[in-house]
């Protein structure tokens, strides 16, 4: 009896998957009639990033037919590296078929994850990357945030000035990435002094504090380079009683563009590009391993990248739903905290998302699983250290994107 | 029991303790009992607990805190604190990844590098401590931060390359029966016995119990915290080692965990921070020990969550129980 | 001064080269002179007292000896040889080895461990064999008569009285050329079997330094003694030729007799201030007495009978077994000094420095401890009353201002005992129970303790005083009572009151032997 | 304490006090201790000149000093823990649960924070009289009972949360850290807390039985003090004042993180230390753990202007801690008279 009503529901499950799939007969037929025991391991650093990307992924496993077909279990290892090691082969004996992770070193986990890849278990990580070459890594690590960004700086200041260097974790792969990449454009420009540079840990309490001592030894500052946890800087210099405020950088967070938002504030010097880290990477993550799971999807590249979000300004618009409908991309103060991150949903990518999603990890309403456009997947450059092992980053690493240098040492 | 009673008697034969107190008394027992209680839960909750692949990983996980705890126990017997193990398995860890060469003899040359690396930092720990009488807590804060920093100039961030041979090979199984992990822990135990049988050894326990008494009967006090800090610092040593045998690669924090989990492992394996009281082998069970509960939390459901809660009563449970047992096995002695 | 010096060089002009020749040892720490001026010599065989009150300087002559202290002046010969020792294994290996009051046995090792500290015995591969180390322990253990001792017992489980069996056994296996005894006999019941032993070593030429406070032994033992008061030696006499008065004398020097102050004969009953009955605990077996209101009531006995811990019960420190304290005719229950002091106790411990007073507080800080609630409303000290206080009792205690603000750590042993006492006094306690008030204080000092325990009574205290020093006590007290084994072996008072009737008591037999 | 009977005790720095002139002599060592800290704090900023024209400037100070009243708040409790000859591992999760419970309940009309202050307080006073119950009369270890009770509260605010503290920030403690005159509020408010630290160690009987307890614990119990109430007490201090900061540091950040407290667990211990505190307890005053609380601060602050890799700022920043410390040394005074004086056996 119960046997058949799961068989009944799954039969329905991939009756829809397959109408929205649009994809071929044979594969739903493929498929086993069970649920998918899915873990997703989260190395506690205890930002809201941290439960926002995992509430995406809640979401989308509760949202139609994946509320049927996902079985998802969370696990929280502390933030040593061993703890994560651990949980993962916990998964891997408790018949995980996949993981999905957000992993604490890039090179420390990569034992656990080939021993899960040996006994079949799709592992993707998102937002943070493994060198392990088995694993499926979606990130927008490598979509060059940092160096866009500092040159957009560059352009800013004519190619002269003082500038902050606000950085992640002193001894991490990415917080060395971005530094590098930054500093690859700042080296081209002579007038360029970097003044002061300090370690924020990408959460605003830290970045906020560190800004503030860096502000006291240099109010002559031009612009600051921010990443994570840049609402700290605004909140900063506006503790700081100067009048005058100056071009910031940084990532997503709902604190930062309320501020570039924000008139007065322009007024007084507050320029900037909301660019780096999204949120939605998890569920894009997400999506893509449930296809490639669920066999709709065969995923050849080991390191997906994700498309740089990039806010300048004056296209930060305050929306007044729940969803980026006709271009808004940020909520108001009343709706989330300051350090919220806003990249949260992409209107291609995962339509199925909105706040309450990134905020409790509930299914929209009447949202059922879109399909991922086809071509969707983008192979993201080698990058030693940080998502391949032995291997040599391209030439043009820190190629820009997004602006170009207007200004010329 | 009195003096008087005891003079009045006196010629009444004064054997050992009986086995039971003995065993009541050691907090090994304790952790063993502790050990054994998860295992059985572990093993009923979780159907492959007992398998070598998993027994192999659990191991593998715990021996470096394992070794870094044996390093702290020999720190704590003389009543002391070393903090500076977090800063020194990151110097190691990242010493092997940068340094350490290929192959058994590659992998020979790493331990070689972080077991002198350890030694060097024990020495200053040692004798400012011995000879300078500096707070040991504090001392050994400043040494932990300018190893965090020494490291952070040897690599900036995670990399190095660490040998095929140290990643597969030094966390597999001899022959495919006993792990190497397993070799090594009972390597440093068998040694630990060894010293503990020196003077040194002896001398140790007289130092940490009662320091003047042990100046009084000639021990060479200084000189034996010199050598235990030393010591401690060589474990430290190996814990980067295999650390990075573990995690095939160079972190350069990746030892800040073990500043307050080595203390713990300390704690359960029945250690008194009394000094004097205790041995290496409880604090490696504890380390073997904190590992094996995380498994346990995981395979029993208990929500990631909470894992934290649980973790600390065991402590906190673990050291009442030792506290009790000690006060039984030692009930109605003279205290002059 | 002077004549003290001439006999004693005079006593070690000639004969065969002294085993050891201490020639003006002087040390001092920081502000408190330990040792002024100590000469005299040992002869080969020779078992040589070193008498005086506790605080004369006997234990530093001692640690000087076992190379612990490094004295500021004079010279040390062992065999004619100069001898420095730097630390104390250089003073084992130049054949010198001691027998610690405070034992120096480490509770947590083996009797075999502690004996072969700090070399153990090596078996193959240069390991500790303990097989090996227990074999010898053993060995050694019968050789002494303590064969019942298993080598492998940990320490911490023997009585006081193997724990000094095996201190001593230690120093003397080592074969010294020179033994250094600090009050062995301290817990022994029966000293029978040290004396045999050292029979036998003396016998052998060695020379041992003999330290205790049972003269009755000393006499037995010593041909020749060396009396220190206030870190002095005071004169190196030959025991047969004078009297324990004497001796007495000599140790207490002008205290006895300028505080020779007039006693209150007078044997009027006192209603009870308070009592102990059929008292059990700790070292004590069953101790019955009774303080009246207005009454110093002294206690005597050789060390270790009881006399501790019958005070210790009364401060809350020991717990009581068997038997009933009562206070103010109230029968009490005292778990906790905090209790006893509710009681009206006011307790000084023996062990100043480590029970008595915070080194690392100011000595008016000292002082205001207990009474702090009383100096200010909500929990804040108001510093006027505070200063007012203090001054009012150190006035009492007679107590130099200026120390007041200094560490108390910087003060003479003298001063930080007058300050405990003043304390003490201050705490507002009705009862005092004084457990040896004078230890290692100068006779000034001394003369003032007597008289704040002589008015604190007449002003309707009462006082329980124990003391070492006999002479002390006959002079102080109104009545005395005499503990042995724990119990009360005899009580004097009035004309009864003398030192020959008292050491009678304490040596546990009725008749005066001496 | 045990080398005593050897050493005979330590005259120490004691004896100047009598011996010794001039006024600074004359004060106490503690003081005499925070007083150089506090140079050499000036002394750095002054130095620091050479790296920018605004350094050493009362802006700058003033920041500094903002940024340092966190670490105070903390060092406050961990000092009176570390007085008692105890440790206190919990104030980095005290100090997150006090952060996250005033994000949840003092966020929003300021009318919360007359009852959700000393809500906090108590609830985090409670959680520290926990740790010093099992320390004064379980016996177990304060390391390692605090320890494991830093743990349980991390595991408890984890769990509490459920990974992301909610709420909203306070407007009426951010008012503390005021925009425009930035510090000079909060400046006044600092010296009033110091000077109030400084007086509940020094005039109230709470403060010098603490002191009496940490010097030597035999002796007050045997001198009657209530040992365990003095004990438990302490701890819920170090727990409330752990709490505070959380709260403040709300007031300065507008929101919490549940890593809030981990950055401050160390440096408390080590601003106490240096702040010529012993870890044995007994000596030591507030004036100097906040002076070592603004080194340190100062400290970081300047390195961080330094154009050099981060491995060789943490060096330095060890490296001055070290120095402190063997300048700070209790007994250095007295090693030097003797070192000069005669060749008398060292301690």
């Amino acid at each position: 009896m119960k046997f058949r009503t799961s068989l009944k529901t799954c039969a329905f499950a991939l009756a829809t998957v397959a109408m929205l799939a649009g994809s071929a007969v044979q594969s739903q037929a493929q498929t086993p009639p069970k649920k998918y025991k899915i873990y997703l391991s989260m190395s506690y650093s205890g930002n809201g990033y941290q439960t926002e990307t995992s509430n995406l992924i809640k979401a989308l496993a509760a949202t139609p037919p994946y509320d049927k077909l996902v079985d998802l279990k969370t696990v929280i290892s502390g933030t040593d590296v061993q703890a994560q090691a651990a949980a993962y082969q916990s998964m891997v004996s408790a018949g995980a078929d996949a993981i999905i992770t957000f992993p604490i070193s890039s090179t420390g986990l990569n034992r656990a994850i080939h021993e899960a890849c040996e006994k079949h278990v799709l592992v993707y990580t998102y937002s943070a990357t493994v060198t392990e070459p088995c694993a499926r890594t979606v990130s927008y690590i490598t979509a060059g945030f940092a160096p866009n960004t500092a040159q957009w700086l560059v352009n800013k200041l004519n190619g002269k000035g003082n500038v902050f260097i606000d950085r992640g974790v002193a001894g991490n792969s990415v917080d060395k990435m971005n530094y590098d990449g930054a500093m690859s454009v700042f080296r081209k420009y002579p007038a360029i002094k970097i003044v002061a540079e300090y370690y924020g840990m990408w959460n605003s309490q830290t970045t906020q504090q560190e800004t503030a001592k860096a502000l006291a030894a240099h109010p002559d500052v031009d612009a600051i380079f921010g990443e994570n946890g840049e609402d700290g800087i605004v909140a900063a210099m506006l503790a700081s009683g100067q009048k005058k405020l100056v071009p910031v950088t940084g990532e997503n967070t709902n604190g930062f563009r309320l501020a570039l938002a924000n008139a007065d504030l322009r007024k007084r010097g507050l320029d900037g590009i909301s660019s780096g880290d999204p949120i939605n990477v998890s569920g894009y993550a997400f999506k893509l391993m449930m296809e490639e799971l669920t066999g709709k999807r065969k995923v050849a590249v080991h390191n997906i990248e994700y498309p740089l979000p990039w806010v300048p300004a004056d296209k930060v618009k305050v929306c007044t739903g729940d969803t980026f409908v006709n271009g808004c991309n940020a909520f108001p103060s009343t709706k989330v905290p300051d350090s919220f991150n806003t990249e949260v949903f992409d209107p291609v990518l995962t339509p199925e998302l909105s706040l309450n999603s990134a905020l409790h990890g509930t299914p929209t309403p009447g949202a059922t699983i879109q399909p991922l456009p086809a071509n969707v997947v983008k192979a993201a450059p080698d990058v030693p250290g940080v998502n391949c092992q032995h291997c040599q980053a391209p030439a043009d690493l820190f190629k820009l994107t997004k602006v170009s240098a207007t200004v010329h040492p | 029991m009195n003096t008087f009673a005891s003079a009045s008697n006196s010629n009444a034969p004064l054997r050992p303790d009986a086995w039971y107190r003995r065993v009541l008394g050691d907090g090994t027992t304790i952790i063993v009992a502790i050990l054994a209680v998860l295992t059985v839960i572990f093993a009923a909750t979780q159907s492959d607990a007992l398998s070598a692949s998993v027994l192999t990983d659990i191991l593998n996980n715990s021996l470096p805190l394992a070794l870094a705890a044996a390093g702290g126990t020999l720190v704590v017997l003389t009543r002391g604190f070393d903090l500076s193990v977090a800063g020194v398995v990151s110097l190691t860890n990242v010493l092997v990844a940068v340094h350490g060469g290929d192959g058994p003899l590659g992998a020979l040359e790493g331990a070689a590098i972080a077991v002198a690396a350890g030694a060097l930092v024990g020495a200053i720990n040692g004798y400012l401590v011995a000879y300078w009488n500096l707070q040991s807590i504090a001392l050994t804060l400043a040494t932990m931060i300018v190893c965090s920093g020494v490291t952070l100039l040897i690599l900036d961030a995670p990399g190095g390359n660490v040998s095929d041979f140290m990643t597969y090979t030094m966390t597999d199984r001899l022959g495919k029966i006993v792990p190497v992990a397993l070799v090594v822990a009972v390597c440093v135990y068998l040694l630990w016995r060894a010293l503990r049988r020196t003077d040194w050894g002896v001398g140790l326990y007289a130092t940490g119990a009662d320091e003047t008494a042990a100046v009084l009967a000639g021990v060479p006090v200084k000189r034996v915290k010199l050598i235990a800090y030393i010591l401690a610092g060589v474990c430290y040593g190996l814990a980067g080692f295999m650390l990075t045998a573990l995690t095939s690669t160079g972190t350069p924090n990746a030892g800040e965990p073990y500043l307050l989990l080595v203390f713990a492992a300390i704690a359960l394996g029945g250690t008194s921070f009394a000094g004097g009281r205790g041995g290496v082998a409880g604090s490696m069970l504890g380390a073997l020990t904190l590992t094996l509960l995380q498994k346990v939390l995981f395979s029993t459901g208990v929500s990631s969550f909470y894992t934290g809660i649980f973790q600390g009563v065991v402590m906190i449970a673990a050291v009442v129980v030792a506290v009790f047992f000690a006060r039984v096995s030692t009930r109605g002695e003279v205290h002059a | 001064m002077a004549d003290a010096l001439a006999t004693s060089t005079a006593a070690s002009g000639a004969g065969a080269p002294k085993i050891l020749d201490i020639q003006g040892i002087a040390k001092s720490y920081g502000a408190t002179v330990a040792v002024r001026r100590v000469s005299f010599d040992i002869e080969p065989g020779e078992i040589h007292a070193l008498l005086g009150e506790n605080g004369a300087g006997k234990s530093t002559i001692v640690k000087v000896l076992s190379g612990i202290v490094i004295p500021d002046t004079g010279t040390l010969t062992l065999d004619g040889r100069d001898y420095a020792p730097a630390d104390p294994m250089a003073a084992r290996a130049a054949g010198v080895s001691t027998a610690f009051q405070e034992l120096s046995l480490l509770p947590n090792l083996s009797v075999a461990e502690n004996l072969m500290l700090p070399r153990q015995a090596k078996g193959k591969a240069g390991l500790v064999s303990v097989a090996q180390s227990e074999a010898r322990a053993a060995s050694m253990l019968s050789e002494y008569g303590l064969g019942h001792i298993h080598p492998g017992v940990y320490v911490r489980s023997l009585s006081l009285a193997e724990k000094q069996r095996i201190e001593i056994m230690r120093a003397v296996a080592r074969q010294p050329r020179l033994l250094v005894l600090d009050e062995p006999t301290a817990a022994l019941s029966d000293p029978t079997w040290l004396f045999d032993i050292l029979e036998r070593i003396t016998a052998a030429g060695t020379g041992v330094l003999y330290i205790s406070h049972r003269l009755s032994e000393v006499r037995r033992l010593c041909r020749r003694g060396t009396v220190l008061r206030n870190g002095e030696s005071i004169e190196t006499v030959s025991l047969a030729g004078i009297a324990d008065a004497g001796i007495f004398k000599m140790m207490v020097g002008s205290a006895a007799r300028d505080t020779q102050a007039t006693r209150s004969t007078a044997k009027q009953t006192r209603p009870e201030a308070f009592g102990v009955t059929n008292l059990s605990g700790g070292t004590v077996a069953d101790i019955t007495l009774s303080v009246g209101k207005g009454e110093i009531v002294g206690v005597a006995g050789l060390e270790g009978q009881g006399q501790r811990d019958l005070f210790r019960m009364l401060a809350g420190l020991t717990p009581v077994r068997g038997g009933q304290i009562r206070i103010d005719g109230k029968t009490v229950n005292l778990s906790s000094p905090a209790e006893a002091a509710r009681a009206g106790i006011g307790f000084v411990p023996e062990e100043r420095k480590t029970e008595g007073v915070f080194l690392g507080l100011r000595t008016d800080s000292n002082m205001t401890l207990p009474i702090l609630g009383r100096l200010g409303r909500f929990g804040v000290v108001n510093g006027a009353r505070e200063k007012a206080a203090v001054d009012q009792q150190a006035g009492r205690v007679d107590l130099a201002s200026r120390y007041l603000k200094l560490k108390i750590g910087a003060l003479s042993g003298g001063n930080q005992q007058k300050a405990l006492i003043g304390r003490v006094l201050m705490s507002g306690a009705r009862h005092l129970v004084l457990f040896d008030p004078t230890r290692g204080v100068d006779v000034g000092t001394k003369a003032v303790i007597y008289d704040v325990i002589r008015d604190f009574v007449a002003q309707g205290g009462s006082a329980l005083v124990y003391s070492t020093e006999l002479a002390e006590l006959i002079h102080l007290v109104d009545r005395c009572v005499v503990i042995y084994h724990g119990t009360v072996a005899g009580e004097a008072s009035g004309p009864d009151l003398s030192e020959p009737r008292l050491v009678a008591l304490a040596a546990g037999h009725g008749v005066s032997d001496s | 304490m045990t080398q005593a009977p050897l050493t005979g005790g330590r005259p120490a720095d004691t004896r100047s006090g009598d011996t010794a002139s001039g006024l600074f002599a004359r004060l106490d060592r503690d003081v005499r201790t925070a007083i150089a800290l506090f140079a050499i704090s000036v002394a750095l900023i002054a130095a620091s000149r050479v790296l920018g024209p605004n350094f050493g400037s009362l802006a700058q100070m003033k920041a500094i000093l903002v940024i340092s009243s966190f670490l105070m708040v903390v060092a406050f409790g961990q000092q009176m823990v570390i007085l008692l000859g105890g440790l206190d591992l919990s104030v980095a999760s005290m100090m997150t649960l006090g952060g996250v419970l005033a994000f949840k309940w003092i966020g929003g009309p300021d009318s919360n924070v007359v009852w959700g202050v000393p809500a906090i307080l108590a609830i985090t006073a409670a959680l520290g009289a926990c740790s010093g119950i099992g320390v004064s009369l379980v016996k177990i270890p304060p390391f390692i009972m605090t320890l494991a009770m830093g743990v349980i509260l991390y595991g408890v605010t984890l769990g509490f949360t459920q990974g992301t503290p909610t709420g909203q920030p306070s407007a009426a403690l951010s008012a503390l850290f005021g925009s425009t005159a930035a510090g000079v509020p909060v400046l006044y408010l600092m010296v009033a807390a110091i000077a109030a630290g400084c007086f509940l160690q020094m005039r109230t009987s709470f403060g010098r039985k603490l002191y009496a307890l940490g010097t030597n614990p035999t002796a007050a119990y045997v001198a009657g003090l209530p040992v365990h109430r003095l004990t438990i007490a302490t701890y819920a201090i170090s727990g409330a004042s752990a709490g505070l900061a959380g709260i403040l540091m709300l007031g300065y950040v507008r929101g919490v993180t549940l890593t809030l407290g981990q950055s401050y667990l160390l440096p408390s211990v080590a601003a106490v230390v240096i702040g010529g505190t012993s870890i044995v307890g007994g000596r030591g005053i507030y004036l100097g753990a906040a002076a070592g609380a603004i080194l340190l601060t100062t400290l970081s602050t300047i390195v961080s202007s330094l154009g050099i890799a981060e491995g060789w700022r943490t060096i330095i920043y060890g490296a001055v801690i070290f120095v402190a410390l063997v300048l700070l040394r209790d007994d250095l005074a007295l090693l030097i008279r003797r070192s000069r004086s005669s060749s008398r056996k060292q301690p």
